[in-house]
C-alpha cells in the first residue's frame, strides 16, 4: 500500500478564496493510499517545504501530490524539495489547484470539489509512478564542424579555445568560404581577407583543430556525445607533408586556361592549384578532370619539377572514421545564377553578373587587381546598375523569402564602385531597403547622399543589349510608375541567397531535418535557434536561413557555447521523462515484435534496431530500442505501439490508466 | 425532483501548448465551467486512442481532445501525427455509430486563454444541450449475466 | 493447377523448399490449408474458387517458420499480405517461394522487388458483396449504425478467429493481452467487445490488405472484415495510400504531410 | 423409467402455452439471418424449421459467456462486498439435439466435482431439456464414435423423436414428469414406434475405447503438429463446444468500485498457460491441440469416468481453417504407437 501525502496550498487568497482548501484537506485523506494530508497558506514557501520534508520522514511517505499552482511553474521546485527528503524527485506530482480551478471557477462546492478530483486523479497515477534516475551518456569531446567559412572558423576557433579538441571539415581545398571571396565588407568597407585571413591561420595553427580540407562528410551513426563520423579525403595527388607550397608547380603547370572558380569564372587557374593566394593550407591540388595527365596521360610536369617530390598521380581517396561528441553545421550558402532569369537575358551577357562577381571584380587580389573593367571588353564601365532582390522575394523563382544581404551588399557595391569610378553613374533598382543592424541603414544613406547613388524604387522589366549598351527597362513607382530606361555599361544581379549544393543530402545523412528550401531546420525558431532536432547537432550561420557576417559570426559563438557546455562533463545528463522498449525474461525478450512501424513516427531518429542474439550468435530476435541520448520523450512512438511494448517514463500506460479510472 | 443535468468532460492535453494555455486562461482569471477534468500528457502525439475510449467507457459524456497547432509542436512532429491519428479514428468511430458530436478535437496554444476558456464553455454547453451519453452508459455492464 | 503441382513437385524434390504451403480438399465442399511436406503429397493440393484463405498468415507462425524454406500459394490478397509483412520486416526478402496466382495463371515471384512489381500492375478492388453493405451501413443514420453493430456485436464472444485468421495480427503480445494496465476488458460483455472491435480496426487501418479472411472467420457471421476495410478505404481517401503495396515500410499512421487536410479540428 | 408418449404436432402450442404460464421461458433453435442460434420463443411457429444444429452451444444458458461472481464498492474506510446471485430463470431448452442435451453431463462434472458451482446449479436446477432426435447429419457429426446417438436419451428430461404428423415423446426424468404434469392431455399413450429407424443414421468413424487407451503412449506423436499445423489458435471451437468448460477470472475495477467475472477461455489460446515468469508449458499450438484432443479423451474419462466430448461437430463447423475433429481422431486411433 502507498504512503502518499497531499498537500494543499492556498496559495494565500488565490487558491484559498475559491476553493475550500481545509475541507479538501479532510476529503483527500479518505483516498485510499493517501496516509497524510494537510493544507498550508504557501507551500512553496521555505516553512511551507520544510513542512512537507518533516512529514515525509515523519509520516513515511513514499509519493507527495503538491495541489498547488501549475507543474509548469513549481514542479521543479518540489521535486527538489522531495529529492531533499529522500524521496526522489519523481515520485512528486502537481495538482493544478490554482491555473486549472480556483482562478478559472467561481466560489463553490463545485470548485471544490473538482480541487478534490483533481487530487484524486494524480493519487491514483502516483501510485503507478516509479522512482526515475536522470540519464546519463558519456561524451567524446571532440568536436567536428562542417564548413569552412567565417562560421565554421569562428565555432572552431570557439570550441578550441575552450580546450577541446575540434575537426574542422571543408570540402574545398581551402578553409575561408564566401568571406575570402569579398572585397570589402558592410558597414565598415574594411577588407575582408585582411580581417579573416589572421582567423585562417589562427585556426590552421591551433593546437587544438584538425583541418581536414579537401574533405566530406560520408557517413554519420550514433548519438549526441557519441557520433561515429566518416570523412571521405578527397586524393589532393600530392603528400601533403612533404610539399612546401613553394608554388613551382603551379608556375610551370602548363595547363593554365581554366575557368576559376573562386573568381567565379572572371579568371583562369592551372591545373593543379591552389585556389587563392593566401589559402590556408598553402597545399596545391590537382584538378583530375583538367589535368593533362589524367586525360592524355602524359605530362606529369608538375611531377619532374616538384623539389620535394610531392606529387602522387596515383593517390587515391582516404575514408576516415572519427569519434565525435557534437556536430556544427556551418555549410553555407549558394548565390541563385544569373541564367535563371529571362527577362534579362538569361545570363548571356557577360556584363550581366552577380554580387560575388562584382566582388570579385572589386577586389584587389581578383582577376583584375581591383581596378574597375567589365568582363566583355575590359572596358572602365561608366553607368552600372545594381537590381536588389534579383530572384529573392519572388515566387516564380521558388524564392518567397528575403535573402536579407543583398540591400546592404548592394550598397556597398555601389559605393565601392564609385570610389574607384569617381564620374560614373551608379543606379539601383530595389522594392524595398531593408537595413536593418547597427550602423547598417547609416551605411546606406551614406550611398545615397554622400556617393551619389541613385536608388529607384522599382523592379527592372528588361534589359537588351544595344550598341554595346545593356538598356535597362524599369519603372519608377515612387514617381507613379514612371518608365525609366538606363543604357548601362554593365549590370550587378544581387541575386538570391539559396541553401547550398548538397544540404538535402547532408541532412539526410546527418538526421537532421530541413525546410522546403534546403535550409536546415532549427530546433525552434524563437528559443533554440542554434540547435537541430537532432541532439547534439547544431548550427551556424547562412545554412540555416540568409545570413551576414556579423550574424553567422554571432550564431556561430553561439553554437561553439553549446558545444563547450555538452563538453562541460564526462556524462550529458537528461530527464528521464524518456520511452523505453519492455525488456521480457526469454523467450519473449519482449513485447516489441519489431514491426518498426513506430521508426517513422520519431521527429528525433531515437529509434534504433537492437539484435537479440543467442550465445552461439544467431540473432533471435530484432526489437527495437530506443537510445535515452536522443529520445525526447514526447510520446509519439508509444501511441503508435500495437503491443504496448513502448512506454513512456513518467507518462506511462499504468500511470495514466489509473488516472482515467478515477474519472 | 432529478438533478440537472452536468455533464462529464474529459480533456486530454498536451503539456507544451494546450495545458500552458489553460494556464494562461487562469492567469488572465477568465471563468469558464467546472465540468472539465484535463490530463496532461507530453505531446497530442502521446494521446493514444485508447485514452479516448477509457474516457467513454468510464462515463465521459464529452471528450476534449487538443494540442499545439501544426507547425508549432513542442517535438515537432507529434501534432502531425497526432492529426492523422484523429482523421482515422473519426472515422471509424463514424462507422461504429458513435455520437462524434462528443468529442471535440481542438489546437489551443499556450497564447491562447481566452480560446480555452470559449473552447470549454462551448463543449460543456453542446454536451449540456445533448444530454447525458446514455447510449453508451447503457453498454457498460451490459452482456453480463 | 498441373503448371503449380509439377513446379511443386520440383521445388520438394529439389530441397529449395521444405513444405509447399497451398490448398486441399476439406470437410464437404470446403478448401482448407494444407502443407505438401513430400512430392507424393503434391497431387492433393487443388485450387479452386472455394480456395480463399489468406495463407499469409502461416508465414509468421514459428511452427511453419521451424519447418524451413515454404512456398506458398498466393492469389492477389495474400500477395500483398506477403509484401507488407516484408515492410513490417516481419519476413525477409527470399524467405519464402511465392507462387503467385492471378486467375488461374501461376507466376513464381522470387523477390520482394518482383512481388512488388507484380502487384502495380493489378488493380484492388472490392467485392460487390462487401460494397454493397458499405454502403448500406454509409445509408444508415448514426443511431441506426451504433444498433446495427451493437446487435451484431452482440454475438461475439471474443474467440479471436477473426484476429488469428488475419496475417496482419503477427504479434505475439496482442494488445488484448495487454493487462498492464488492461486497457481492454478480457470479457466478452458489450463494452469489451466494442473495444476490442474498434482497437481491431485502428490496428489495421493503413495495414489491412482487404483480404476479408477476418469476416469469412468468424463463426456468428459477423461481418468484421467491413471494419477494417472501411478504415483502409478511409486511410487510402486521405492520404492517397494501401497497405500490401511497397516492400518498404510507408506506414500512414506513423508519417504526415505537413498540409494534411481535415476539417474537423477546431 | 422412460414413459414413452405420442405428441402430435399441433398440440405442441398447447405445450408452450403451459409451460409459459407455468412461469418458464422457452428456449429454442431459431433462425436470424440464416444462422440458428437459441432464441426465446413463445410459440412453436418461431422455432426453426429444418436446423441441423445451433451454431453455438445451449451451455450458455447454464454457463454463460460473461458473469457476475461478486461485486463490492470502495467507500472511506471500507470495502463492502457483494456476492452475486446468479439469474436463474426457470428455462426450458427445447428442441436441443441429444448431442449437447448430454453434454450437460460433461459440464456437471466438473462444477459440481470437488467444489459445487452455485451459479452452474442455480441454473441447470431452473432448466429442463427437451431435447429432438436428429433425423439427418452431416460430416461433422460423430456422436456414434463417443457412445452417444442421434436419438439417445442422456441428458433429456423429454426426449422428443419426429414421427409421422407428431413426436415420439420419451419422459425420462422427474423433471420431464412435472412438464407432462403441466399438460397430460396432450401425452397420450405411445405406439411402440422404433425410434432408431426415424432417427439419423450416423456410421461410428473410430474405436473410441481404443483411442482412449493408446493415447497416453502417444504423447510425443508427430501427427499432433502434423495435424496442427494450420490451426491458428482461436478460441472457435472451445466457445461453441458444449462441454468446453475453461474459464478465466477477471477483475474489473476502478478506485471506487471494481467486480468480479467469469468468462469464457480457450486451452487453444496462447496465453492460456503462460506463466508470469514467461515460460509457458504449452508453447506451441501442436501441444495445445493435443491438450485439447487429451483433456476430451483421456483426462476426462480417467478424472470423471465419462469424456469430455459428445461429437456433435460444432468445432468443426466453426473452426475458420477447417480442422475437422472427427477426421483427425480417426486418424489418430489409425496411428501405430
Amino acid at each position: 500500500m502507498s504512503r502518499i501525502g497531499v498537500f494543499t496550498c492556498h496559495c494565500g487568497e488565490n487558491i484559498g478564496a475559491t476553493v475550500d482548501c481545509a475541507k479538501v484537506a479532510e476529503m483527500c485523506k479518505d483516498i485510499p493510499g493517501v496516509a497524510y494530508s494537510v493544507d498550508y497558506k504557501y507551500m512553496c514557501s521555505d516553512p511551507g517545504q520544510r513542512m512537507m520534508q518533516e512529514a515525509i520522514k515523519e509520516h513515511k511517505l513514499d509519493g507527495v501530490v503538491v495541489a498547488a499552482c501549475s507543474p509548469r511553474m513549481h514542479e521543479p521546485t518540489f521535486r527538489r524539495a522531495v529529492a531533499n527528503a529522500g524521496v526522489n524527485p519523481y515520485m512528486c506530482e502537481m495538482a493544478n489547484l490554482r491555473e486549472h480551478c480556483s482562478w478559472v471557477h467561481e466560489k463553490g462546492e463545485a470548485t471544490t470539489h473538482k480541487a478534490a478530483d483533481l487530487i484524486r486523479v494524480l493519487v491514483e497515477k502516483i501510485k503507478h509512478n516509479e522512482p526515475l534516475f536522470p540519464i546519463k551518456v558519456p561524451v567524446t569531446r571532440t568536436a567536428m564542424v562542417i564548413g569552412g567559412g567565417v562560421g565554421g572558423i569562428q565555432v572552431a576557433l570557439d570550441i578550441a579555445n575552450g580546450g577541446h579538441k575540434v575537426v574542422l571539415v571543408e570540402k574545398s581545398p581551402s578553409i575561408g568560404g564566401h568571406m575570402s571571396q569579398l572585397s570589402e565588407t558592410f558597414p565598415t568597407l574594411d577588407c575582408s581577407q585582411c580581417i579573416l585571413t589572421p582567423r585562417m591561420v589562427e585556426a590552421a595553427q591551433h593546437p587544438n583543430i584538425t583541418l581536414m580540407t579537401y574533405s566530406e562528410v560520408e557517413k554519420v551513426d550514433g548519438f549526441i556525445g557519441n557520433f561515429k563520423v566518416t570523412v571521405r579525403k578527397k586524393a589532393r595527388k600530392l603528400d601533403e607533408k612533404l610539399c612546401t607550397g613553394c608554388g613551382l608547380c603551379i608556375q610551370k603547370c602548363p595547363n593554365k586556361k581554366i575557368s576559376d572558380e573562386f573568381n567565379e569564372g572572371l579568371g583562369t587557374r592551372t591545373a593543379i592549384y591552389v585556389p587563392f593566394p593566401q589559402a590556408v593550407p598553402n597545399k596545391p591540388v590537382i584538378d583530375t578532370l583538367n589535368c593533362t595527365f589524367y586525360k592524355t596521360g602524359k605530362c606529369k610536369v608538375c611531377e619532374k619539377l616538384c623539389p620535394t617530390g610531392a606529387i602522387r598521380f596515383e593517390q587515391e581517396d582516404e575514408l576516415v572514421t572519427l569519434d565525435i561528441g557534437a556536430i556544427v553545421l556551418a555549410t553555407g550558402f549558394k548565390l541563385m545564377k544569373t541564367d535563371v532569369f529571362p527577362e534579362y537575358g538569361y545570363g548571356k551577357s557577360k556584363d550581366i553578373i552577380d554580387g560575388m562577381q562584382f566582388e570579385r571584380l572589386a577586389s584587389a587580389s581578383g582577376p583584375t587587381s581591383g581596378v574597375m573593367k567589365r568582363p566583355s571588353d575590359g572596358k572602365e564601365p561608366e553607368t552600372v546598375v545594381f537590381i536588389a532582390c534579383s530572384g529573392s522575394r519572388d515566387r516564380s523563382k521558388g524564392v518567397p523569402y528575403c535573402s536579407k544581404i543583398c540591400c546592404m551588399y548592394t550598397a556597398k557595391h555601389a559605393m565601392l564602385y564609385k570610389h574607384k569610378v569617381h564620374s560614373g553613374k551608379a543606379y539601383v533598382f530595389y522594392m524595398d531597403i531593408r537595413a536593418a543592424g547597427k550602423d547598417y541603414d547609416e551605411f546606406v544613406r551614406r550611398a545615397i547622399e554622400e556617393d551619389d547613388v541613385k536608388y529607384i524604387r522599382g523592379r527592372v522589366s528588361k534589359i537588351y543589349e544595344e550598341d554595346g549598351k545593356l538598356v535597362v527597362m524599369g519603372a519608377d513607382t515612387l514617381m507613379g510608375g514612371e518608365p525609366v530606361e538606363i543604357r548601362a555599361d554593365m549590370v550587378v544581379l544581387a541575386t538570391a541567397v539559396q541553401s547550398n549544393e548538397g544540404s538535402e543530402e547532408l541532412a539526410q545523412t546527418l538526421h537532421v531535418s530541413y525546410d522546403t528550401y534546403g535550409f536546415f531546420a532549427e530546433a525552434h525558431p524563437k528559443l533554440r535557434p542554434v540547435e537541430t532536432n537532432t541532439a547534439g547537432i547544431f548550427l551556424a550561420g547562412a545554412c540555416q536561413a540568409p545570413r551576414d557576417i556579423p550574424e553567422t559570426v554571432a550564431q556561430a559563438s553561439g553554437a561553439a557555447a553549446k558545444v563547450v557546455g555538452l563538453f562541460s562533463n564526462d556524462e550529458l545528463t537528461r530527464e528521464p521523462i524518456v520511452a523505453v522498449v519492455n525488456r521480457l525474461p526469454a523467450p519473449a525478450y519482449s513485447h516489441c515484435v519489431g514491426c518498426f512501424l513506430c521508426l517513422s513516427a520519431c521527429p528525433y531518429q531515437a529509434i534504433e534496431q537492437e539484435e537479440i542474439k543467442s550465445r552461439s550468435g544467431e540473432v533471435i530476435k530484432t526489437l527495437a530500442r530506443i537510445n535515452p541520448g536522443l529520445c525526447q520523450g514526447c510520446g509519439t512512438c508509444v501511441a503508435t505501439c500495437r503491443t504496448k511494448a513502448i512506454d513512456l517514463q513518467g507518462f506511462s500506460n499504468e500511470q495514466i490508466y489509473a488516472e482515467l479510472m478515477t474519472l | 425532483m432529478a438533478e440537472p443535468f452536468e455533464p462529464k468532460i474529459t480533456a486530454f492535453v498536451c503539456n507544451w501548448c494546450t495545458y500552458a494555455g489553460a494556464d494562461l486562461t487562469g492567469t488572465s482569471r477568465i471563468k469558464y465551467q467546472s465540468n472539465v477534468r484535463v490530463l496532461r500528457v507530453p505531446c497530442t502525439g502521446r494521446i493514444d486512442y485508447m485514452m479516448v475510449l477509457k474516457a467513454l467507457h468510464k462515463g465521459a459524456d464529452g471528450i476534449i481532445v487538443s494540442g499545439c497547432h501544426p507547425n508549432d509542436c513542442h517535438y515537432t512532429s507529434g501534432n502531425y501525427h497526432a492529426r492523422r491519428r484523429w482523421m482515422v479514428f473519426k472515422k471509424m468511430m463514424e462507422v461504429m455509430g458513435v455520437d462524434m458530436r462528443r468529442i471535440t478535437f481542438s489546437w489551443v496554444s499556450a497564447a491562447e486563454g481566452a480560446r480555452w476558456a470559449q473552447l470549454v464553455n462551448e463543449v460543456t454547453d453542446q454536451v449540456r444541450a445533448l444530454g447525458p451519453y446514455s447510449e453508451f452508459r447503457q453498454i457498460v455492464g451490459a452482456g453480463i449475466e | 493447377m498441373e503448371a503449380l503441382k509439377q513446379r511443386a513437385i520440383e521445388l520438394l524434390e529439389k530441397g529449395e523448399v521444405k513444405a509447399v504451403l497451398g490448398y486441399a480438399k476439406g470437410t464437404g465442399q470446403a478448401r482448407r490449408a494444407f502443407f505438401a511436406r513430400q512430392p507424393g503429397q503434391v497431387d492433393k493440393l487443388v485450387l479452386d474458387e472455394a480456395c480463399t484463405q489468406n495463407l499469409a498468415a502461416y508465414a509468421t507462425k514459428h511452427e511453419v517458420k521451424k519447418l524451413g524454406r515454404v512456398a506458398i500459394v498466393a492469389p492477389p490478397a495474400t500477395q500483398r499480405a506477403l509484401i507488407q509483412l516484408m515492410a513490417e520486416r516481419q519476413l525477409r526478402d527470399g524467405d519464402l517461394a511465392i507462387l503467385a496466382v492471378d486467375e488461374g495463371a501461376i507466376k513464381e515471384l522470387g523477390s520482394a522487388a518482383a512481388l512488388e512489381e507484380h502487384l502495380a500492375l493489378k488493380a484492388q478492388g472490392l467485392d460487390a458483396k462487401d460494397k454493397t453493405l458499405l454502403a448500406k451501413l454509409d445509408a444508415m443514420s448514426r443511431e441506426d449504425r451504433w444498433a446495427y453493430w451493437q446487435n451484431e456485436f452482440s454475438r461475439c464472444m471474443k474467440c479471436y478467429a477473426c484476429r488469428n485468421s488475419c496475417p496482419m495480427c503477427y504479434c505475439e503480445h496482442c494488445t488484448m493481452d495487454c493487462n498492464r494496465p488492461q486497457w481492454v476488458p478480457v470479457a466478452s460483455h458489450s463494452i469489451g467487445n466494442l473495444e476490442y472491435h474498434m482497437v481491431r480496426t485502428m490496428h489495421l487501418a493503413g495495414r489491412c490488405v482487404e483480404c476479408g479472411d477476418c469476416g469469412r472467420a468468424c463463426p456468428v457471421g459477423i461481418p468484421v472484415h467491413l471494419l477494417t476495410i472501411s478504415a483502409e478505404e478511409t486511410v487510402h481517401e486521405l492520404f492517397g495510400q494501401r497497405a500490401g503495396a511497397k516492400a518498404k515500410l510507408d506506414y500512414a499512421l506513423s508519417t504526415f504531410k505537413t498540409d494534411d487536410k481535415e476539417s474537423f479540428i477546431r | 423409467m422412460a414413459n414413452t408418449y405420442q405428441l402430435s404436432r399441433e398440440s405442441l402450442t398447447s405445450l408452450f402455452g403451459a409451460l409459459r404460464k407455468d412461469g418458464r421461458r422457452i428456449l429454442a433453435p431459431v433462425e436470424s439471418d440464416g444462422r440458428i442460434g437459441l432464441g426465446e420463443v413463445e410459440a412453436p411457429a418461431q422455432v426453426a424449421g429444418d436446423y441441423l444444429q445451433t451454431i453455438m452451444s445451449a451451455k450458455e444458458v447454464a454457463f454463460p459467456k460473461v458473469e457476475r461472481l461478486l461485486s463490492y464498492t470502495i467507500t472511506p474506510g471500507q470495502v463492502d462486498l457483494k456476492d452475486a446471485e446468479p439469474k436463474a430463470a426457470p428455462t426450458v431448452l427445447f428442441g436441443v439435439r441429444p448431442c449437447e442435451a448430454k453434454a450437460f453431463g460433461a459440464l456437471d462434472a466438473v462444477f459440481n466435482w470437488d467444489y459445487r458451482d452455485k451459479f452452474f446449479n442455480a441454473r441447470l436446477e431452473k432448466l429442463a431439456v427437451i431435447g429432438l432426435s436428429c433425423t439427418k447429419a452431416d460430416e461433422a457429426c460423430f456422436c456414434t464414435s463417443v457412445g452417444g446417438g442421434p436419438a439417445d436419451t442422456a441428458g433429456s428430461d423429454i426426449l422428443l423423436t419426429p414421427v409421422a404428423d407428431g413426436y415420439l415423446a420419451e419422459v425420462l426424468t422427474e423433471k420431464g414428469t412435472a412438464i407432462l404434469n403441466l399438460a397430460s392431455d396432450l401425452f397420450k399413450p405411445g405406439n411402440g414406434v422404433d425410434k432408431v429407424a426415424v432417427a439419423a443414421k450416423v456410421e461410428a468413424a473410430f474405436d473410441q475405447p481404443a483411442l482412449t487407451a493408446k493415447l497416453p503412449g502417444m504423447f510425443d506423436s508427430e501427427v499432433w503438429v502434423d495435424q496442427s499445423l494450420r490451426c491458428i489458435g482461436c478460441g472457435a471451437c472451445a466457445f461453441v463446444c458444449p462441454t468446453c468448460v475453461c474459464f478465466d477470472i477477471q477483475e474489473e475495477a476502478d478506485p471506487k468500485q471494481g467486480e468480479r467475472l467469469r468468462c469464457w477461455d480457450s486451452c487453444g489460446f496462447h496465453m492460456f498457460t503462460l506463466h508470469a515468469s514467461g515460460h509457458n508449458p504449452r508453447e506451441v499450438q501442436s501441444a495445445r491441440w493435443r491438450q485439447r484432443i487429451y483433456h476430451k479423451f483421456s483426462y476426462y474419462p480417467q478424472r470423471y469416468d465419462q469424456l469430455g466430448c459428445v461429437g456433435c461437430g460444432k468445432c468443426t463447423r466453426a473452426c475458420p481453417v477447417d480442422m475437422n475433429l472427427k477426421e483427425h481422431l480417426t486418424e489418430a486411433a489409425g496411428v501405430t504407437a
